[in-house]
């Protein structure tokens, strides 16, 4: 009984650490930025691959034991600036339209998830070469002042031009280098993320164990939280993010940089979706699906957390979490078997799928009791 | 002495732990022009929220029309005769303007008759006429969005009086306009005032002076005093708020 | 009043002229394109525009709904599934008595599930197509939009919804045959086979009769008053509320309506497709559905329908090409749509197309503007000079 | 800025699919080879290929059109079949079950093919059946499945339940234990999986202590390893129908609770060579698998294909039962086109198809006439070089049993198709 109860707890913890690091970058992004960014899990597997190419870029070094650190700082750097990329290339132009931005990191998650099964340095530098000229060809042009009116006919003109130089160039490439240029990097396979010894296997205590990779997470967890608060609340430039994604107008009057503000902001919930990517891949398959799992639970975490509000989304995490794992496993039908019914009703959800429809339908009855949330933002400004 | 058309009794609003309206009452007779005024922060707005019910009170009740507006939300004491036009306009920017004032001027707003219903000739004619009251047949059949700033809040208040309302709601209606829209708006008000009773929130003062009959200081969530202009002007303790304690403002100097 | 009445008949006249293009499309639909499609070999296309101008329908949904209310529906595939379930349930029972569809025993099922029973009838199936969709929509609306839930968190929880209604369907395998879904191809009704050519026809045929049933539903809704309260909820709710409306209900009212739609959309498709399985809830496909309408043109009635099947044509004969590359293409589509076409082709065609065309004939459209200087002849003289000269050069 | 160049990246990648000059790129542009091939003089036989080269399935689905591709490429060095040259046409399923029905439309109405390898999920076979049923046209099956099926139209050269899970699980109670846990993906052939189990446990004097079902790409997996803690409190006997990610996080939860293989031995039958490389071997170590082909089979005909398909591919690929049951069945198609003397006359083919033998990389394999193939059980411990070590394999090739017997519904029931009296489902007794 006590090693069920301990587990329990445990396992509640561990499945909300979870999904509370997943959620923490969303948080920032949704609840600073009002952004709706579809694309977290594609970042979080982006982070998962870093993982896996720093595993494999250091296996047989005597840096192995602790690549798992270095690949957490690698993971955060990559989605970080693949955040910052997209931040400036797409997020800049929906402020303040959230359903477009949820549509359109839509379409970058897709592209996100074919990229990591497409990508080879044919396609790279296909990529490359294009973004080379036509960018290139726009820096020259754009000087000229009557450049607005003829903007249709470059377009016209340079779109099709650079692609065709960018693929002519990268399949003649292809021709000449066969298997090295043209091979997929990672393929549609999933890739395997091994942990470190040291994080394989178990804490023994009281008749269970404690797996050493979700305690990893727990800490991660805790101490991405604590590192986001302080960056928040006792940093220059966390008292800038919270003054810009309070009033904008104002800060850019006093002289924030508000474009830049955005950026880091992006780039911070990105980099921290790179952190969680890197986490899950201890835990489970890294594979073009793997940000797919997790972005409507995470999102959920936010909703019910209350937007804007770290608190909130710590205990949802913890209770969403723990509710599923309570319910998808047989704890509740064993605490309530004196209850012939109860149990029954518990026995029926006691599956991960029908689990998830319970958790659902409690979110659901939840919002009915606080639609804003657990901690919902307060003040006139809120529905005026 | 004439009827209440609206009585606040001991109101008491308080948000997370912030008391926005401190044991308040208030009444107006039916057919009163009332101007509120108050320094920022006195209550102004969770006043009105609390009257249109966006805001439940925390203790204390409105009755309006004699009834109790308790446990009714929005579109139901807007139903009851309660019209409210905001600080900043708030239209329809994908209407017309006509469209606009025909919305608010349908009598009947359950779903069925917006399905089914079409706008009588007498609704047609009213809006017509509103429209030319506004001043903006020119442009009737626009895009409310193209509308300037001081249209706008004339369309606002052409929508408020489509509605017919027995008491208009009206927070700061010449906030960002011209002195010349300034004195339109305030001939609109008064032009209204021969048929409805309404509240005005205002901070220009010189509007104030221009169409006050009584007004209401509002301060720190309580009625501070009530009177004619001069009389509030007058007010030793009006002073006070407005501009600090005498000896504060002798240190100060 | 004259100009009222005049106002009335040329309106009148505006109708019939859109009916008559709508029937004269509809008529090409149904006996020009199909052989024009048979005879070049490419026959299985005619089921495919069947089953496009069956999403067609939910895609209208989706246009009332997004479009001109304003609420982003990420969960329409749930009433989608519901309705392609009811009517599939429907006909896998239409077997001789005491029979069960054979799914069941390799579960060991030997008794038709309580859910079941009421498919045996006809009358209870139409009914539960539409009308279980706009049930749970209506009541899953309700309770978010009583609470004024609503912008992203609505499309989040719309998303949730679906992922739960994914899981149950997904996981009730002695109920509803999980994740193999119910197959309709071989069942029967009115003693043929269902993937048979003349009850193909017979659908297709319905569905383009079905499709024009829910154009003209959708053009009613978004004309005269309720149109605009439509446009109101998405522009002002606050404003609504303090008018004296409930814009719960309308929203509630609007979104059960696409519901239905979505449904009946699910129940064509599923039979000319020949299966529904709960991958009609994956969160892709619903998305999918947005895209169809921000592609056409939001708030634009045909183009949701045109969005829709240009972009489901794309996706069949692109990822025939190029499997690999679809989604960079779909991720592409949103992309642009979101940023660059907000108006989508409909909006584009309508701002700048029709500029661009009338520039290319020297027809410019003249601006409006103050009506003081409209009169000011002294100003249209210049104007008209003006043209000329910028023609000229 | 940067949109314009996604938006145009996917307008590239477009055109880099059609070019012909990336038709060698493993595994990738199906549609260059259809592009390249089409060009050709019609003195070729049209086949088709329909597997997920998208979405979640695309991870399993790929490497079988690699080995589909494979034995096309070696049968047209050949000389082809009859003379012809044979002609892949690779349609796209994309995950998506109707997408699966739609493809399979297309290949026989517009490109005629004169056969069709394809599918892996049960459900997409389910979609496609009836329309090769309703055009009386033919599927080739490589994976194993559930059973319980036995159309005329499609032949299955994977395994049937009684050539890789009733023999597994004899095995398992000969020598691991009598307590079995199972736990599944929440699909069909866990489901009908696990139900054969059951009834075979309760006949043999085994346990079911407990099952569990988690959703397809589920990676969260505690709950089960809870479950199988308290089901089983000191070690038995854990049966793994799982499928694709949920395996990884599956055997990393497993091991990090510490249940090992050494107490709670785990029978898969959806994890094989490829699957050991993306779950990472030091999670699978000692667990098993059961399959009827595994690379480390030693046979010469196994080196040829193991040798052949690293050739094509590259040295860093493993086959797989799977890719190896659709590599075999390229040749029995082949093979009974020969036979038959033509690709186009179906019926001809089928019966010509039945009794015909191939020298497989898992030994001699037979197609029986009701459908499905004599096949060789092995069962396979996973080794530290990622491969398996096979520690059981049955003397001859095990007879397919489409109809399960230890489920009441279709006990007593077979199937014969080269006897028009028998067909589809007929009672023995």
């Amino acid at each position: 009984m006590l090693s069920g109860l301990l587990d329990g707890i445990f396992s509640g913890i561990s499945l909300g650490s979870v999904l509370l690091l997943a959620a923490l970058g969303l948080a920032i992004v949704f609840g600073l930025m009002g952004v709706i960014n579809m694309a977290h899990g594609e970042l979080m597997m982006l982070g998962a691959y870093t993982t896996y190419m720093v595993q494999n870029a250091l296996k047989g070094t005597p840096l192995f034991g602790i690549y798992i650190f270095i690949a957490l700082i690698a993971a955060f750097i990559v989605t970080a600036i693949f955040g910052l990329v997209l931040e400036r290339g797409v997020i800049r132009y929906l402020y303040g339209r959230p359903l477009e931005t949820l549509l359109a990191t839509w379409g970058v998650s897709l592209i996100l998830q074919q990229l990591v099964r497409s990508v080879s340095w044919q396609l790279v530098t296909i990529v490359a070469l294009f973004c080379l000229l036509f960018f290139g060809a726009m820096w020259i042009v754009a000087r000229r002042t009557d450049f607005e009116r003829a903007r249709g006919w470059f377009l016209a003109i340079m779109i099709p031009l650079s692609a065709a130089a960018a693929i002519a160039t990268g399949n003649v490439l292809g021709t000449l280098y066969k298997p090295a240029f043209t091979k997929l990097w990672f393929d549609a396979r999933n890739v395997d993320v091994t942990a470190p010894k040291w994080l394989r296997g178990g804490f023994p205590i009281a008749g269970t164990q404690f797996s050493y990779a979700r305690i990893f997470i727990i800490v991660l967890t805790i101490a991405c939280v604590v590192g986001v608060y302080w960056f928040l609340n006792n940093t220059p430039w966390g008292l800038r993010i919270r003054a810009v994604t309070q009033n904008r107008t104002m800060s850019a009057c006093l002289g924030i940089p508000t474009k830049k503000v955005d950026a880091l902001t992006f780039a911070l919930g990105s980099g921290l979706a790179g952190l969680a990517g890197c986490a899950v891949s201890l835990l489970g398959s890294v594979g073009p699906n793997t940000g797919q799992n997790y972005i409507v639970d995470t999102f959920m975490v936010v909703v019910v957390g209350g937007v804007g509000k770290l608190a909130g989304s710590i205990i949802a995490a913890l209770a969403i979490g723990t509710a599923n794992y309570l319910i998808g496993s047989n704890t509740l039908v064993d605490l309530t078997a004196p209850i012939k019914p109860l149990s029954d009703t518990f026995a029926f959800f006691s599956t991960i799928s029908m689990a998830k429809v319970l958790v659902f339908a409690l979110i659901i009855a939840f919002l009915q009791f606080r639609p804003g949330g657990l901690f919902p933002q307060k003040g006139r400004t809120v529905d005026a | 002495m004439s009827e209440k058309i609206l009585q606040i009794e001991n109101l008491t609003v308080d948000f997370d732990g912030f008391r926005a309206l401190n044991n308040l009452n208030f009444s107006l007779d039916t057919g009163e022009l009332r101007v509120i005024i108050g320094p920022n922060g006195a209550g102004k707005t969770t006043f009105l929220d609390v009257i249109t019910g966006k805001t439940k009170p925390t203790t204390g009740q409105v009755t309006f029309k004699g009834k109790s507006t308790k446990g009714n939300v929005e579109y139901q004491i807007a139903r009851l005769g309660v019209g409210r036009k905001f600080q900043t306009p708030r239209i329809y920017l994908n209407l017309t303007p006509r469209e606009n004032l025909e919305l608010s001027c349908n009598r009947y707003k359950n779903v069925w008759n917006a399905l089914f219903g079409k706008p009588s000739s007498a609704e047609r004619r009213t809006v017509a006429g509103l429209i030319e009251t506004i001043g903006l047949d020119a442009k009737a059949d626009l895009k409310a969005a193209l509308l300037s700033h001081g249209e706008k809040q004339r369309l606002e208040i052409g929508m408020l009086v489509a509605q017919s309302p027995d008491l208009l709601l009206v927070d700061e209606p010449v906030a960002g306009l011209t002195d010349e829209e300034t004195e339109n708006v305030g001939n609109l008000l008064l032009a209204l005032a021969e048929s409805h009773s309404i509240i005005v929130i205002e901070h220009d003062m010189e509007f104030v002076r221009q169409i006050a009959r009584k007004v209401t200081v509002l301060h720190q969530g309580t009625v501070l005093c009530e009177g004619s202009m001069d009389e509030v002007q007058n007010d030793p303790r009006v002073i006070e708020v407005y501009l600090g304690k005498q000896e504060d403002d002798r240190a100060a100097a | 009043m004259d100009a009222l009445i005049q106002s009335k008949s040329k309106a009148r006249q505006r109708l019939l002229i859109e009916a008559g293009i709508v029937a004269a499309i509809a008529l090409l639909l149904l006996f020009v394109i199909p052989p024009i499609l048979v005879g070049s070999g490419q026959g299985f296309r005619v089921n495919l525009l069947g089953r496009y101008l069956a999403l067609a329908i939910a895609a209208l949904g989706i246009d009332l709904i997004w479009g001109f209310t304003g609420i982003l529906s990420l969960g329409q595939g749930v009433f989608f599934a519901l309705g392609g379930y009811s009517l599939a349930m429907f006909l896998l029972l239409q077997l001789p008595d005491g029979q069960l569809p054979d799914f069941f025993s390799p579960y060991g099922v030997t008794e038709l599930p309580w859910l079941w029973q009421p498919f045996y009838s006809l009358p209870f199936t139409l009914f539960a197509i539409v009308f279980i969709p706009t049930i749970v929509a209506a009541t899953l609306g309700y309770l978010v939009f009583r609470n004024r839930i609503r912008g992203v968190y609505f499309s989040i929880l719309t998303q949730a919804a679906l992922i739960v209604f994914f899981n149950f369907f997904n996981g009730q395998q002695k109920l509803i045959n999980g994740t193999n879904g119910l197959k309709t191809d071989t069942a029967t009704i009115f003693g043929q086979t269902v993937s048979s050519p003349p009850v193909q026809a017979f659908l297709y045929t319905l569905t383009i009769l079905l499709l024009v049933g829910g154009y003209a539903l959708s053009r009613w809704l978004t004309s005269g008053r309720s149109g605009r309260l439509l446009v109101a909820v998405r522009d002002d709710e606050a404003r609504m509320r303090f008018s004296g409306y409930d814009p719960t209900m309308f929203k509630v009212l609007v979104f059960a309506i696409s519901a239905g739609l979505a449904g009946i959309a699910g129940a064509l498709y599923t039979v000319q497709s020949g299966i529904i399985t709960p991958q009609a809830m994956n969160i892709a496909f619903s998305i999918e559905m947005v895209i169809w309408v921000a592609v056409g043109g939001r708030a634009t009635i045909v183009g949701a329908i045109l969005g829709t099947l240009i972009v489901n044509f794309a996706k069949s004969i692109l990822s025939e090409r190029f499997p690999q590359f679809w989604y960079f293409f779909q991720g592409g589509l949103f992309l642009i749509v979101v940023t660059v076409l907000p108006g989508g082709i409909l909006g584009w065609l309508r701002e700048d197309g029709v500029r661009l065309v009338r520039s290319q004939i020297n027809k410019r459209r003249p601006l409006q503007t103050y009506p003081s200087l409209e009169e000011d002849p002294g100003v249209q003289y210049e104007r008209k000079n003006l043209a000329n000269r910028e023609s000229d050069g | 800025m940067i949109l314009g160049s996604t938006a145009a990246g996917s307008i590239l990648l477009k055109a880099c699919g059609s070019d012909p000059s990336t038709t060698a790129s493993p595994g990738a542009s199906p549609a260059a080879s259809t592009a390249a091939s089409t060009s050709a003089s019609g003195n070729t036989v049209k086949v088709g290929i329909l597997h997920s080269l998208s979405g979640t399935m695309a991870i399993s689905e790929k490497s079988v059109v690699d080995a589909e591709n494979l034995a096309i490429e070696e049968i047209n060095q050949a000389g082809g079949v009859l003379g012809k040259q044979i002609e892949a046409i690779i349609e796209d399923g994309n995950s998506d079950w109707p997408t699966f029905a739609e493809k399979a439309k297309k290949l026989i109405d517009q490109d005629k093919v004169a056969t069709v390898f394809g599918c892996w999920t049960s459900a997409s076979r389910k979609a496609v059946l009836p329309v090769f049923e309703s055009k009386n046209s033919l599927l080739w099956y490589p994976v194993q499945y559930e059973g319980q099926e036995c159309s005329k139209n499609v032949f299955y050269t994977g395994a049937a339940p009684n050539q890789q899970i009733e023999p597994s699980v004899d095995w398992l109670l000969e020598n691991k234990g009598k307590e079995f846990f199972l736990v599944g993906s929440d699909y069909v052939f866990p489901r009908t999986a696990n139900t054969i189990i059951k009834a075979q446990l309760a006949a043999k004097g085994g346990k079911t202590v407990g099952e569990d079902y988690v959703p397809l790409g589920s990676t969260e997996v505690k709950s089960v390893i809870q479950k199988i803690k308290q089901a089983l409190p000191n070690g038995g006997v854990i049966y793994n129908s799982l499928n694709g990610d949920s395996n990884v996080a599956f055997f990393k939860e497993l091991q990090a609770s510490g249940l090992g293989p050494d107490k709670y031995p785990s029978m898969s039958v959806s994890i094989a060579e490829e699957e050991v490389k993306a779950i990472g071997v030091d999670y699978l170590q000692g667990h098993y698998a059961a399959w009827n082909y595994f690379q480390t089979v030693n046979s010469p005909a196994s080196t040829k294909f193991v040798e052949a398909f690293k050739a094509k591919y590259g040295s860093d690929r493993v086959v797989n039962d799977p890719m190896e049951a659709a590599y075999i069945m390229v040749y029995l198609w082949k093979q009974s086109v020969e036979k038959a003397g033509t690709y186009e006359d179906l019926e001809k083919v089928k019966t010509a198809a039945y009794g015909q033998t191939f020298d497989a990389p898992q030994g001699k394999i037979t197609m029986n006439s009701n459908h499905h193939l004599s096949k060789f059980v092995r069962i396979g411990e996973v080794g530290e070089d990622s491969l398996f070590k096979i520690v059981y394999e049955t003397k001859e090739a095990v007879k397919p049993v489409p109809w399960n017997q230890f489920v009441t519904d279709t006990k007593g029931f077979a199937c014969d198709w080269s006897d028009p009296a028998k067909g589809g489902k007929y009672k023995t007794t």
